[in-house]
């Protein structure tokens, strides 16, 4: 579904990403995880099209989508809930679910992903009036996340969905994730909770200075001692 | 090397102004020089002032004050006030003028250190027109009508001479310790800081400064076109000063004495065609905002070394050392 | 003796605790990390010591005298100095006045004199500059003293940019993430650097860092911060091993998650 | 008490003029950050279209509904040309280029129309409501520019609120990055934007030419910055702020006339930027954002 081959991206003068490729397969949870600033944010903002990459290819279901303008990417299916969530703070649950559908026209099936995104976060239809910016941090994340299911997206990406939330909310959210994965959409997702990013992904790659320093399935990934020392260093 | 005041270059320049500033009185005094250029002449003067005065503030300091005409304002009433109402002499109405608009540069810098970017720029734009509606106000000095029969004291000597004064005053400040934390700020507020760069107190200084010398401007225009007007100092006036700096590079000495040259030329040719006048004037002012944001010099400045440079690469020699060795 | 003591330090941004209750003590002379997940609030920390932010609670004393309230530039002129995770250079001014900022608040000469060029002002200026030279020496960087600081390569900025804190001769030296966006051999070489300086300088460097080869390399003591708080405090091999910095950093143990 | 009552209702027309100039500045300034110091120049431009629309025998309403449409393209093609190309640059290039715009627009103004002062059609013949026996007086040519001011702030509030484009214009103002991730065309949302404010000001412009019956291509300039003003007092890049704070600055300026000396207004209205700016930044309705270390 989706393949990215040796991908290089600059910050002016910084070489951000160095030559990373990776590949998606239908259906699939992939992760990406790794230290701080090791270039995961980088390569979802690359893929959303929020940055242009200087060298490399990203095909999405065979189409070169590499340095497209963001709102063709999110058009051809591939979404992004991004790193804080990133809400719109200053309108309502509801208007930010209805912006995650700008591109769509079909009010019915609108209506119906509404539906399905109230059934699966019951909280986000009580506040449904209620200012994004007044949510808690973990009603923000599932805001966050109905939003970018409200493109009905084939490949959705997620950037951190754990980030500061407690760990029982973690949990939920992993759990959520499952349930969109088995509901028949493939997801790419960025952690720094590898273990618990490892326990719900068949494949993972693991990043470090711009580059994948090691790839396999996620279980055997995580017994690995390399993976520790990615993240606590040597 | 240490480098001195009385360096051969320094003597140099010194001659070469001098010798302008002899032949240029000759010709005014023989009648070779017009008084329509005299008139340009004395508006370039002037404009070199307002425009490195401004640049203290805006291109120096990084702070974006875009009221400059009324500092010119108090500097032009004040003096006219001494000469006219109180029989003081010329030069010491100029000091009045000056300092009464340093002072109020002080007035303006304190209370508006808190903004930045564009509320200081909005800030400073209300504080110019205050000082003219309060100059508008005030019966004594004419209101609306103004000041009319200034005495004509602004002569080639003046003038010459404070707006050498002026560049090399600001000029020295810049190129110490003192004009090295301003452009700190400028280049970055927060690091300046946290090097130990008290940026009250140098924004102060800054504001404190340009208005000191815009203040000069204004006693000097006052006592050469006789009479002013609050309306002359409203913003049009300010706006004028800025498209000098800015055009001419932010905090470049040399790009804004050369954009003020520039156009007040310019001006001056298209005077016959006055409505065409301010339509080239401001697409001039898009383009060059569109093509070289950072204005004609950017930060860069006339130096001695930069013409020797300059004058190598043009007379084909200067190809560095690697050559001369493989020519050989 | 103790140089720096931080105690109960917190900073909340409407509502939000960026940094709480953060007790922290740096020896004279020590070499210590500050390490912690993204969005941990090390940087707020660093804002904090340097008058950037003013902290809601708790108190920063360097030698015993409390510098809570002061502002940045009075701090630096007390002893700390600092660098910035996205460089903070004067872009437009040369290597050389980018170090000479740093002897601005000790400068010999004044306003007048600079107008008047007085010779007071050619000897301070001269003085400045011979300091400047001497210590750009030390970072490699006196043969770019002319060229402006944003013409300079990546590496070169960062190194500058430690350069510039240590002109202000600092008694505590914060580095914020100085390996950030270097390659390894960069990195290498960076860390050699401080710890020649903390060697040859007799100063105490506090330093942010992601890079854990890096922080596990030179580092005497770690504190780790997460969601503001300190968890863990200890050794490079004691913080290592330590069963809620992992957690911190990887997430939680996987046979919880496995459980579940 | 009378002198008051006749006041406010002076100042509430006025005002409303600010308030519809002031809400195209505060909608630029909340998308990219500009302060487009061009837009009293819009407004300008907006009253001689209605002046020749209506010269030309049109009403007033076709009248305001061309200058309307007309200077939607104008802002649009100003920001395609002006703007658009300094979004990263330094913001006082962008603000240079924007004074720029706004002697280009009054200059061309001048080689046009010439510099004279032109005289409005008379579409409303004046007719004087005495109120309380005649203390007050209220004409047909206020409540006319108080109704259209009403009426245009609610269709404002509908299409900010409930249209689609509204919604995308709020949500790049909040944060583009994240509205791109929504499928958001940001280059459109802006062009949008620039062309609801524009239209804005050219109601403003024509109400103006009804109101006061002269016009002429200087008039934009003191208009434009008091709007700027109203913009700021309200909290810049906050909607109802700027009605508010257009609203108020009309009625504090008419008060000074009326119990002070007109020659002051000016001084107030800028001294009352300056206070707010020095008390509170972000305005009466705005929150404060901080930079990040």
């Amino acid at each position: 579904m989706l393949t990215v081959r040796n991908l290089h991206v600059y910050y002016g003068a910084i070489h951000a990403l160095k030559g990373v490729s990776l590949q998606v397969e239908e259906g699939e949870i992939v992760t990406l995880i790794g230290a701080n600033g090791a270039g995961k944010t980088t390569t979802l903002h690359t893929l959303s099209g929020l940055l242009k990459p200087r060298e490399g290819e990203i095909l999405f279901q065979g189409q070169n989508i590499a340095g497209m303008a963001a709102q063709k990417i999110v058009a051809l299916g591939l979404s992004q809930v991004p790193e804080g969530r990133r809400v719109f703070a200053n309108m309502t649950v509801l208007e930010n679910l209805e912006l995650g559908a700008f591109l769509r026209k079909d009010a019915a099936g609108i209506k119906e992903d509404m539906e399905k995104v109230f059934v699966r976060f019951p909280r986000l239809q009580e506040r449904i009036k209620q200012l994004a910016g007044t949510l808690s941090g973990g009603e923000q994340q599932m805001l966050a996340m109905g939003r970018a299911l409200m493109s009905r997206p084939k490949l959705l990406l997620l950037d951190e969905p754990s980030m500061g939330l407690a760990p029982l909310l973690v949990k939920e959210i992993f759990s959520i994730i499952k349930e969109i994965n088995a509901a028949g959409t493939t997801i790419l997702l960025i952690e720094q909770n590898a273990h618990m990013a490892l326990s719900i992904a068949q494949k993972a790659y693991v990043m470090e200075t711009g580059k994948i320093v090691l790839s396999g399935p996620a279980n055997e990934l995580a017994q690995s001692e390399e993976v520790q020392k990615a993240y606590l260093g040597g | 090397m240490k480098k001195m005041f009385f360096s051969l270059p320094n003597l140099l320049m010194a001659l070469l102004l001098l010798a302008f500033y002899g032949l240029t009185y000759a010709g005014l005094e023989q009648g070779w020089i017009d008084d329509y250029y005299k008139l340009n002449l004395f508006l370039i003067c002037i404009n070199i002032i307002l425009a490195v005065s401004l640049n203290v503030i805006n291109g120096m300091t990084g702070q974006f004050s875009i009221g400059h005409a009324g500092f010119m304002a108090i500097g032009a009433y004040g003096s006219a006030v001494m000469t006219m109402k109180l029989g003081f002499p010329f030069g010491a109405a100029l000091i009045v003028g000056a300092v009464g608009a340093a002072l109020a540069g002080l007035i303006v810098g304190i209370p508006t250190l808190r903004l930045k970017g564009d509320y200081l720029a909005i800030a400073t734009l209300g504080f110019g027109e205050i000082i003219r509606v309060i100059i508008l106000n005030i019966e004594y000095v004419g209101g609306a009508a103004g000041l009319n029969g200034i005495a004509q004291y602004t002569n080639w000597h003046w003038i010459f001479f404070l707006t050498v004064a002026t560049v090399l005053v600001i000029k020295n400040f810049m190129t110490s310790t003192h004009g090295r934390a301003c452009i700190a700020i400028r280049e970055n507020e927060i690091a300046a800081e946290t090097m130990g760069v008290d940026i009250t107190r140098y924004k102060v200084i800054a504001f404190t400064i340009g208005a000191f010398f815009a203040g000069l401007a204004g006693a000097l225009h006052a006592h050469y076109f006789y009479t002013i007007q609050p309306t002359t100092f409203g913003f049009m006036k300010s706006f004028d000063i800025l498209v000098f700096v800015v055009l001419g590079g932010l905090g470049s000495l040399t790009g804004s004495i050369l954009s003020a040259i520039g156009l007040t030329v310019l001006s001056a040719f298209l005077q016959d065609y006055a409505e065409l006048r301010m339509v080239i004037y401001s697409l001039l002012l898009i383009i060059v905002m569109l093509v070289r944001p950072q204005g004609l010099m950017g930060t860069a400045e006339f130096s001695y070394r930069g013409v020797a440079k300059l004058y190598d690469r043009l007379s084909g020699k200067g190809r560095g050392p690697g050559n001369d060795t493989a020519v050989g | 003796m103790i140089l720096l003591s931080v105690n109960h330090l917190s900073k909340s941004f409407g509502g939000l605790k960026a940094v709480s209750a953060v007790n922290m003590e740096l020896r004279m002379g020590e070499l210590v990390g500050l390490i912690g997940p993204n969005g941990a609030g090390k940087t707020t920390v660093f804002n904090l010591l340097t008058g950037v932010y003013q902290p809601t609670e708790g108190d920063i004393a360097l030698r015993r005298q409390s510098i809570v309230g002061l502002k940045p530039w009075q701090i630096n002129q007390r002893g700390i100095a600092r660098t910035f995770q996205n460089i903070r250079l004067f872009n437009n001014l040369t290597v050389l006045e980018n170090v000479k900022i740093a002897y601005h608040q000790h400068a010999s000469y004044g306003i007048a004199s600079a107008i008047l060029r007085l010779p007071g002002f050619y000897k301070g200026e001269d003085d400045m500059s011979q300091k400047g030279i001497e210590l750009l020496k030390i970072f490699k960087l006196e043969h770019k003293k002319d060229e402006l600081a944003k013409n300079l390569p990546y590496g070169e900025q960062r190194r500058l940019e430690i350069a510039r804190a240590m002109a202000a001769q600092p008694q505590l030296l914060l580095l914020d993430e100085p390996a950030a966006g270097m390659n390894p051999q960069e990195t290498a070489e960076l860390m050699d650097m401080i710890r020649w300086v903390r060697q040859n300088f007799d100063m105490t460097i506090l330093l942010i860092e992601h890079d854990m080869a890096l922080v596990m390399g030179i580092c005497e003591r770690i504190y780790v911060l997460d969601y503001g708080q300190i968890i863990a405090e200890g050794t490079p091999a004691e913080i290592k091993s330590n069963r809620k910095v992992i957690e911190a950093y990887l997430g939680e143990d996987i046979s919880h998650a496995h459980g579940s | 008490m009378e002198v008051f009552f006749q006041q406010l209702i002076n100042g509430l027309s006025l005002g409303s003029i600010y308030a519809l100039i002031a809400l195209g500045y505060t909608m630029v300034y909340g998308i990219i950050r500009l302060i487009n110091f061009a837009h009293g120049d819009v407004y300008m431009v907006g009253a001689y279209v209605g002046f020749w629309a209506t010269t030309q025998g049109w009403g007033f309403l076709p009248a305001l509904l061309l200058s309307m449409v007309v200077c939607a393209v104008l802002g649009m093609v100003i920001e395609r040309l002006a703007y658009k190309r300094l979004r990263e640059a330094p913001r006082i290039a962008v603000l240079i280029t924007a004074i720029g715009v706004s002697f280009f627009l009054e200059s061309t103004g001048v080689l046009a129309v010439g510099a004279k002062v032109r005289t409005f059609p008379n579409v409303f013949p004046e007719v004087k409501f005495q109120l309380f026996n005649g203390a007050i007086v209220v004409t047909n040519r206020q409540l006319v520019i108080m109704v259209v001011t009403v009426l245009l702030m609610l269709l404002l509030q509908y299409i900010v609120h409930r249209t689609k484009i509204g919604k995308a214009m709020r949500a790049v103002s909040h944060d583009a990055q994240a509205a791109m991730l929504m499928g958001i065309n940001v280059n459109n949302t802006v062009s949008a934007t620039f062309a609801i404010g524009s239209a804005l000001a050219a109601a403003a412009g024509v109400l103006v030419g009804v109101y006061y019956n002269a016009i002429n291509p200087y008039m934009g300039i003191m208009p434009g910055l008091k709007a700027f003003v109203a913009a700021v007092v309200g909290g810049i890049g906050v909607i109802p702020g700027a009605f508010v704070g257009g609203l108020s600055l009309g009625v504090i300026e008419a008060l000074v006339s009326g119990y002070g000396s007109s020659l002051w207004r000016d001084a107030v209205a800028f001294a009352l930027l300056i206070i707010i700016l020095i008390v509170k930044p972000s305005g009466l309705f705005g929150s404060n954002a901080r930079e990040k270390v």
